[in-house]
């Protein structure tokens, strides 16, 4: 432990979900911004979407010696034995953003289930508890997919008033969601009253398609992440509201954890953060456009 | 004794009958030749045989019972071996690998044994004395060699009835001996062979019966002792031929190529000139180093030194495209591999390299292409449905024909022919001899390599003997003789 | 020689021509059928106007790919150039700062840069073109993400947006587009010299070289065509999300090649068709479009989705 | 011929075996020698051995691609068939439940089952492998998502997951088994009449029918033991992240056939060797480890990824 410094700083190994979210490039930016005012060597892989490539990181980042590990799981089963074989070989482990069913030394995150239920409940309100939905799938069996759509089972079980019309995979991807929409247009007009997207990249896409079918002013689209896009269109009135989820503090927390913990050396510097989601809406928006 | 005989074997392609109601029947220990014109379906028949696909109608019997084929395995288990006319080898794998094919020697455990492999495949070479390495990669032999592999191949089966689809197309005299020499063991053995050939030569030093078919149908069988030339010629072409190789008059003007020193691949410092209005022949024997020297002078081989002047300039040769516009035209002697696309069709192939002269700048001309296809089938009367068949459904003649007239509506000044007739039925032999004799009066160049000295011997001016990639004599016309040109090709002189 | 060449894949294709489009147009025509009956929607005028513009940019992707295709190569990096030219398209297409002229030219430069590039490893470097292509994907999709530092490039000028959002006399432009493509091009591989020494080029390498085919030049200009459609689509994709993702496009070049495959034109090179290409493209668009119209769950949708393909294949070679 | 046949693809891929190994082996040493001289991690016996387990899934997939591509034939499917076994075995492997020998024996029959479909497919059904497999991809990750309810499969046996997780006398059992099957499917290529029979048929598939080899066996084989190793690679893969995931394996094909195709193997197929695919294996592995021990950014990373793959093949084509 501690043979990876150099220059007598201490090194920190961070294994991303993936570099090409724009979620995830937040919390890693938020990470790199806070390593440089600490002092810490950090070296950022990115895993590429793949628990495999993950655990392999986390086997390289052992090797190497570094003092601390931040994991950013892909899954959380998946991405277990990556926590595993960091606490056997004795580096501090925490985990951002998401959870792992090996328990890290410390965790800074959210819940994901909280996310989709923020969402949920602000469909319903905004329905009155009464009316039809599609929702829009992540790519299918990814832990974020899954979590949000039990949460979605759970919040509709209270509210028997709405029905699910469709629900289908758009694979977090505009342009797919943009052809689901058209294609369930087709299908059920003007019996669609809402749309939760699971991201807010498939929630855009299945705006546009609304806009263009001069559906929008009927139908109420809702999705999570709070992207710039989203963002903005949440100010011009055309999405309804999105989720934020804090990137910067959930960044920036990790890394200070991993200070903490290496510091400290102890697992009272450990436990677990929650960063709690916040709804946007057209009325608090501006708070979260920079 | 009848070995095999085949009864009212009909075939269609698409529409077209290729084979109608034919028949044949085979004796052991005898020699059997099919022949035809180009596209007559000797090869079509010959497959079907083999079971490479099935018969529409017909039957078909061994020793007298009736069998079918479900396909070649079949034919092989039943005592059938072929040596096909396109070759068909398997160019990454060794020689002894393709000779061996299907009949791999296994050690104690089951796999193979490479010792024993290569063992045997020397071993048969030896015997055949063929001295082709078997360790060398099928796709580093020449087409000369290759066909030898494939004769191997085929006559080393365990078979009792062996079918040779032009088998010396591609092999020049020395080879076909060797050839002529496993026939006869085999006919001793009391096995049938079925011998195809456009060469007149060999079915009357090999064949025992002739049957000829003509448009896919039976015309009749001649036993050895009624054969006749000049009836199996008209029983062939279904006319009477005039004299096969009428030259006409030419006359040698300016040099226009004139090659000093040329060394490349199998080309060792060969000097010559070819003047405008003649027809200059080249022999030697397989791998002499002619293709070479060809290869060289149309741009499709490294020249790693000497010299070429076209009409007393010095020439800068590096591609096909830049010998073609320079005026230089080249039939390979490989058309499977350099002259055809073969999913394209009779017209395309035609004018491909041409393309430039019969389009309007950029754009096509399809009226002007489709004229020209046209009257080509016309010229070389070129057997094909249409000018829009894909080139690689013609039978082997009808696509040097192809090749042929793609050169020619070029219209180069310097024609270089490397085993033009390689395949081609001798009606349309004739037709090709004529064509190279009137391109030399219309004051073209003609170098003209072949492995059929008659034709050598009767179309050229002059002829160059090539041996070890050497220039070993230039013989007139007048003093050319077989006997002189193989004494020149053949004697091993002590290398320097 | 048919049973045996029956067996023999490349004679399959060969067989060709029309009687192979027949093939996959009837299995089309047929997938059409059932789903007309199934869907009440699914033969309005508004529901093909939607499938028309979904397939338009795989469409665009597919008939460039089919240049390289049948001039005998591959090309892996579409999906890739997809996302960084619909990148760098969006980079010069933020409202009131150039022209929208700027962000067309510059994405098809990067494009054809790309292409030409493709062309000259595989050409004067002798490499294999899915070693080129397979490079060039992982090179593209990071020379996006840097672009564009990894996050969507948004707020696009309207002028932009028109060409994937757009519709002219009620015809949406990415339509538009698609068609003009697909005229221009088989105008350019049916009747130009060019297109003639691509199938050529494809069909036998060697002879067309003998034939003095400037093969090279061909080659280079077939995988330029195929990056420069690539840009166009990733114009109109970046359009049409109104962003440049530099995640865009991932595997979009397994779909275009898929369509080009289906619609007849061999791997091997020489042989194929835009009319074909299109045909693939139409009976994939068509797949999707109708199992998002019934809903079916999108487990099942995959798995029958992989049926029909194969299914639609077994079809063609039967006729 | 030299010249001329030294500017033709075809030829230079078939100039072929010694020669174009050692290219690719000299390329391969370079890139070691550079990662050794920069990263000073690089060469410890820690780093060999992560490398190594690293590659092993990719290798074992790359070997049974290799037989498909040498036979002739592509497969496409072998991403999700990797999804597909994994999650089988997965749910024969909760601990208490069932013997460890059925989930493997679920796995490797699944596997079997899908490679003799693709080859049926092939062979009777006569349509393009590229159709068949491309179709397979989505057949086999729908029913991966079937199997698991689109769940991760969890809860896996000790001795489950000892196969990815566990080392016997301190080597990785994926180093092991990945071992093994370089041994095993070297043997089966070089010294078995099957194996030979792939050359035959791959290198010219009507010569081979002509010479009396049953061609359609032999390509059947190739696509089960294809899908047989996929199965294996799936299970190593789920036993690693100890997990049935519906969702791996994704564009694990294009690794795979990209390491064959590095190694030498032609895509036209009759030639190649399992010591190439291993070369490219490695060459890929080596890249990913170097790029990660140097930081790299990872979009800088894709691009020193691509142009290392194009220039490895550049030195290649030059020795
Ligand atoms: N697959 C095919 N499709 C269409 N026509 C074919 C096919 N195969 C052969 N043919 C036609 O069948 C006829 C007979 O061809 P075949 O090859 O049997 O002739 P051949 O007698 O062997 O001629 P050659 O002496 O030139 O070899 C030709 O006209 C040829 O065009
Ligand atoms: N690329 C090459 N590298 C080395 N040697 C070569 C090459 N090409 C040809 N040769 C050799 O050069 C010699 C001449 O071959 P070439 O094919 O020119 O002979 P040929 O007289 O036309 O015989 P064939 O009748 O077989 O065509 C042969 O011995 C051949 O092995
Ligand atoms: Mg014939
Ligand atoms: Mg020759």
């Amino acid at each position: 432990q501690g043979g990876g410094q150099t220059d007598g700083k201490l090194v920190i190994g961070a294994s991303m979900l993936s570099l090409q979210s724009e979620f995830i490039v937040k919390v890693k930016d938020a990470m790199e911004a806070e390593a440089s005012e600490q002092q810490v060597k950090l070296i950022v892989n990115d895993a590429q979407r793949a628990a495999v490539r993950q655990v392999q990181q986390v086997e390289s980042f052992i090797a190497q010696g570094v003092d601390a590990i931040i994991l950013n799981p892909c899954e959380m089963e998946a991405s277990s034995p990556a926590v595993q074989k960091a606490k056997e070989a004795g580096i501090p482990i925490i985990n951002v953003n998401s959870e792992t069913s090996a328990e890290p030394d410390g965790f800074v995150g959210s819940r994901d289930e909280e996310s989709a239920e923020i969402a949920l409940e602000h469909i319903v309100n905004l329905l009155d508890g009464r009316g039809n939905i599609v929702v829009m799938h992540g790519y299918m069996g990814q832990a974020a997919q899954l979590k949000r759509a039990a949460a979605t089972k759970t919040v509709l079980a209270d509210h028997p008033g709405i029905t699910i019309l469709a629900e289908q995979t758009a694979e977090w991807d505009r342009a797919k969601a943009m052809s689901l929409m058209e294609n369930w247009i087709q299908s059920y007009g003007s019996k669609i009253n809402a749309v939760f997207a699971q991201n807010d990249e498939m929630g855009m896409g299945a705006l546009q398609a609304l806009e263009q079918a001069g559906l929008k002013e009927k139908v109420v689209v809702v999705s999570i992440d709070a992207i710039d896009d989203a963002l903005r269109a949440v100010k011009e009135g055309r999405l309804d509201a999105t989720v934020y989820q804090n990137a910067d503090e959930q960044g920036r927390k990790a890394v200070q954890m991993a200070v903490d913990y290496i510091q400290k050396s102890d697992s009272a510097a450990g436990g677990s953060i929650y960063i709690p989601f916040q709804l946007v809406t057209r009325e608090n928006v501006d708070h979260f456009l920079k | 004794m009848e070995i095999l005989r085949a009864e009212n074997i009909s075939k269609s392609f698409a529409g077209v009958k290729v084979l109608d109601n034919v028949r044949l029947q085979v004796e052991g220990g005898s020699v059997h030749a099919l022949m035809g014109e180009n596209g007559a379906g000797k090869s079509t028949f010959m497959n079907i045989l083999m079971g490479m696909f099935p018969p529409d109608e017909g039957s078909l019997y061994i020793r007298g019972k009736e069998v079918r084929f479900a396909g070649a395995r079949d034919a092989i288990r039943h005592g059938l071996s072929m040596i096909h006319q396109e070759l068909l080898v398997f160019p990454e794998l060794t020689v002894a690998e393709n000779i061996l094919m299907r009949r791999e020697p296994l050690a104690r455990g089951g796999w193979i044994s490479r010792s024993r492999l290569y063992g045997q495949a020397a071993e048969l070479m030896k015997q055949l004395e063929i001295t082709i390495p078997v360790h060398e990669k099928m796709k580093n032999l020449s087409i000369g060699a290759m066909q030898m592999v494939e004769i191997v191949k085929a006559v080393s089966n365990q078979a009792s009835v062996f079918i040779m689809d032009e088998p010396t197309s591609a092999i020049s005299q020395r080879e076909t001996a060797i050839l002529f020499r496993i026939i006869d063991a085999l006919k001793q053995q009391g096995k049938a062979i079925i011998y195809i050939s456009h060469k007149m030569d060999e079915i009357f030093r090999v064949a025992d019966a002739v049957t000829v078919l003509r448009d896919g149908k039976y015309i009749a069988t001649r036993e050895k002792d009624a054969l006749d030339m000049q009836e199996l010629i008209t029983l062939i072409v279904g006319r009477e031929l005039g004299n096969l190789y009428r030259k006409e008059e030419t006359h040698p003007g300016d040099v226009l190529l004139e090659v000093k020193g040329l060394h490349a691949a199998g080309a060792r410092g060969v000097s010559f000139a070819v003047r405008k209005g003649e027809v200059m022949g080249i022999a030697g024997l397989m791998g002499s180093g002619r293709t070479s020297i060809a290869h060289a002078i149309a741009g499709m081989e490294k020249i790693t030194s000497g010299e070429l002047l076209l009409n007393g300039l010095p020439a800068r040769i590096d591609s096909p495209g830049a010998a073609k516009k320079q005026g230089i035209g080249l039939v390979t002697e490989d058309r499977k591999q350099w002259g055809l696309i073969p999913e394209a069709s009779v017209k395309h192939n035609m004018v491909l390299s041409s393309l430039k002269k019969h389009s309007r700048s950029m754009l096509l001309d399809p009226a002007r292409e489709n004229a020209v296809a046209d009257r080509e089938i016309e010229r070389f009367r070129i057997r094909a449905s249409s000018r829009n068949q894909a080139v690689k459904s013609l039978s082997g003649g009808n696509q040097q024909k192809v090749v042929l007239s793609g050169m020619h509506l070029n219209s180069p000044g310097l024609i270089i022919l490397d085993e033009p007739t390689r395949g081609v039925d001798i009606g349309a032999k004739q037709e090709i001899y004529q064509y190279i004799s009137s391109q030399a009066a219309l004051g073209k160049a003609v170098i003209l390599i072949s492995s059929e000295l008659p034709e050598i011997l009767a179309l050229s001016d002059r002829i160059l003997v090539i041996r070890e990639g050497r220039v070993k004599a230039e013989l007139g016309r007048e003093e050319a003789s077989q006997e002189l040109i193989m004494k020149y090709a053949m004697t091993h002189e002590p290398a320097n | 020689m048919n049973q045996l060449i029956e067996n023999l894949p490349a004679k399959r294709i060969m067989n060709g021509g029309y009687l192979r489009k027949y093939g996959m147009l009837s299995a089309f025509a047929l997938i059409c059928l059932i789903l007309s009956l199934v869907t009440p929607n699914f033969f309005s005028l508004q529901n093909v106007t939607i499938i028309l513009r979904q397939v338009s940019i795989n469409g665009i992707l597919a008939i460039g790919v089919t240049f390289v295709i049948i001039s005998g190569g591959i090309d892996l990096s579409l999906g890739s150039v997809v996302a960084f030219t619909g990148v760098v398209a969006a980079l010069f297409a933020h409202p009131g700062e150039y022209p929208l002229i700027a962000a067309l030219t510059a994405a098809i430069l990067a494009g054809l840069a790309i292409g030409g590039l493709n062309g000259l490893a595989v050409t004067r470097g002798k490499v294999a073109p899915f070693i080129v292509t397979l490079g060039m994907m992982t090179i593209a999709r990071g020379l996006a993400l840097v672009a564009s530092e990894g996050r969507p490039v948004t707020n696009l000028s309207d002028s932009f947006n028109y060409i994937g959002g757009g519709s002219l006399l009620g015809v949406p432009v990415p339509i538009l587009i698609f068609s003009a493509i697909i005229l221009v091009s088989s105008f350019l591989l049916n009747k130009t010299r060019i297109g003639r020494y691509m199938y050529a080029v494809g069909g036998n390498e060697k002879a067309a070289y003998a034939s003095g085919v400037p093969v090279n030049t061909v080659k280079v200009v077939s995988y330029m065509i195929c990056s420069g459609m690539a840009a166009i689509a990733g114009i109109v994709l970046a359009s049409r999300i109104t962003t440049g993702q530099p995640n865009a496009g991932v595997a979009y070049e397994l779909d275009a090649i898929a369509a080009v495959v289906i619609g007849g034109t061999s791997l091997a090179g020489g042989i194929g068709s835009i009319g074909g290409t299109v045909l693939g493209v139409l009976l994939i668009g068509v797949i999707n479009n109708g199992l998002d119209l019934l809903n079916i769950s999108s487990y099942y949708q995959q798995i029958i989705k992989g049926v029909i393909i194969i299914a639609a294949a077994l079809i063609d070679r039967k006729k």
